[in-house]
């Protein structure tokens, strides 16, 4: 029911869902994120650790498992070298009731952003180089939740 | 005793290394005191630690606050707040 | 940009995502209903007006691109004789930002409930036909967007 | 003045109509006042009408309330709660 991964390979949304979905749920609530090319950006890196990220994201499927009906999970993450376009992260949600799918995958999404051990670093077409910083308003949505 | 600190991201970049294994001094009881003698041990501690509210730090995979004890943690990372998502 | 469809066909979820999502948005939020079968449930029917009922669609697509700044907006409602694990709907909503793109992905569904003209009947494996019920957690979810 | 009613789900079965074209008694302003003469009218309006909190409405494609003016609208939209979704 819960399906967790967090790999250098391109995440393949459709495959994703089939998968997710074989069962036919009532309600499925997904998001996906993507890397934005605003500013002239080259690429964007995601930093991780092998075990702890994994880890994060289980202990996070979790919580959303034990916080609402849901019939399937699904959490992937993406590291490594990304390019503009490319998805980074996608997140599926299905239930009985659209009410917990749709929350179930929101709760996912943000507390993934303030939660999980994972760092972006971007480099411009101009070769600059930098590091992501937090967002106070990432910090918020995610303290919704406590 | 031991201790394996794993560094992430500019925190990494600023200490040159993505992990080292200190033998911790006396009076090094949490993971603040930790920051606190990784910043006062070299330029290299002081440029990464220079704003300790700025570092996260984690133990056996789950989030810990600077007044955590590390104990027998045996590994204790090191990171800015993560940007994932 | 806003894309509203009503009709028989069956909904092919992979291909309507593509279709949405040529643009390639920073965040994108997903909603799929499908057709339950418990309760021994053999077929839903969906009544519609075949003017009206787009008419509303197209109004609710246009609040929601009015309150939020979205890139592409997906909403297409099936009508007629379904069977269960039938999509009956499915709401695109992508955007720069995820709270965008989720808050007007769960508007649109929560409205979609209270304010499109559409009527489901159930047919039973046992012959027993019965309209649906307006619910009343369906009006409270709808109304939280006044 | 001729009007346009169309009936949907289970107020057209009950009706046994999906449409009729009336022509308006003097007295009749409202879509309030109209579903009290179409339950008034004749067994299946009673049936259909029974209970006008249970009945919605609309006019030129937009919901409306029961004291809505009927107007020379032309058409008057008469159905059970929606349930789409």
């Amino acid at each position: 029911m819960i399906r967790v991964s967090v790999g250098a390979a391109a995440i393949d949304v459709a495959a994703e869902y089939a998968a997710h979905d074989s069962g036919g749920h009532g309600a499925s609530a997904s998001f996906v994120g993507r890397v934005r090319g605003a500013g002239g950006l080259a690429e964007l890196f995601l930093e991780h650790h092998p075990l702890l990220t994994e880890r994060g994201l289980v202990a996070l499927a979790e919580e959303a498992a034990a916080r609402w009906n849901l019939a399937a999970l699904t959490l992937i993450h993406r590291v490594g070298a990304m390019a503009p376009g490319d998805t980074i992260v996608l997140v599926l949600a299905s239930s009985r009731h659209r009410a917990e799918a749709l929350a179930a995958c929101e709760f996912l999404i943000d507390r993934l952003k303030t939660d999980v051990m994972l760092w972006k670093r971007e480099t411009f077409a101009d070769g600059r180089v930098a590091w992501v910083e937090e967002r106070g308003s990432d910090r918020a949505r995610a303290e919704r939740w406590d | 005793m031991a201790l394996e600190i794993v560094y992430f991201a500019w925190v990494r970049e600023r200490m040159g290394m993505a992990a080292e294994t200190v033998e911790l001094p006396a009076g090094v009881a949490t993971v603040g005191d930790l920051v606190r003698w990784l910043a006062a041990r070299d330029e290299r501690g002081a440029r990464a630690f220079a704003e300790p509210q700025r570092i996260r730090a984690a133990m056996g995979g789950a989030m810990v606050g600077p007044d955590a004890a590390i104990g027998d943690a045996g590994e204790v990372a090191l990171f800015p707040p993560v940007t994932g998502g």
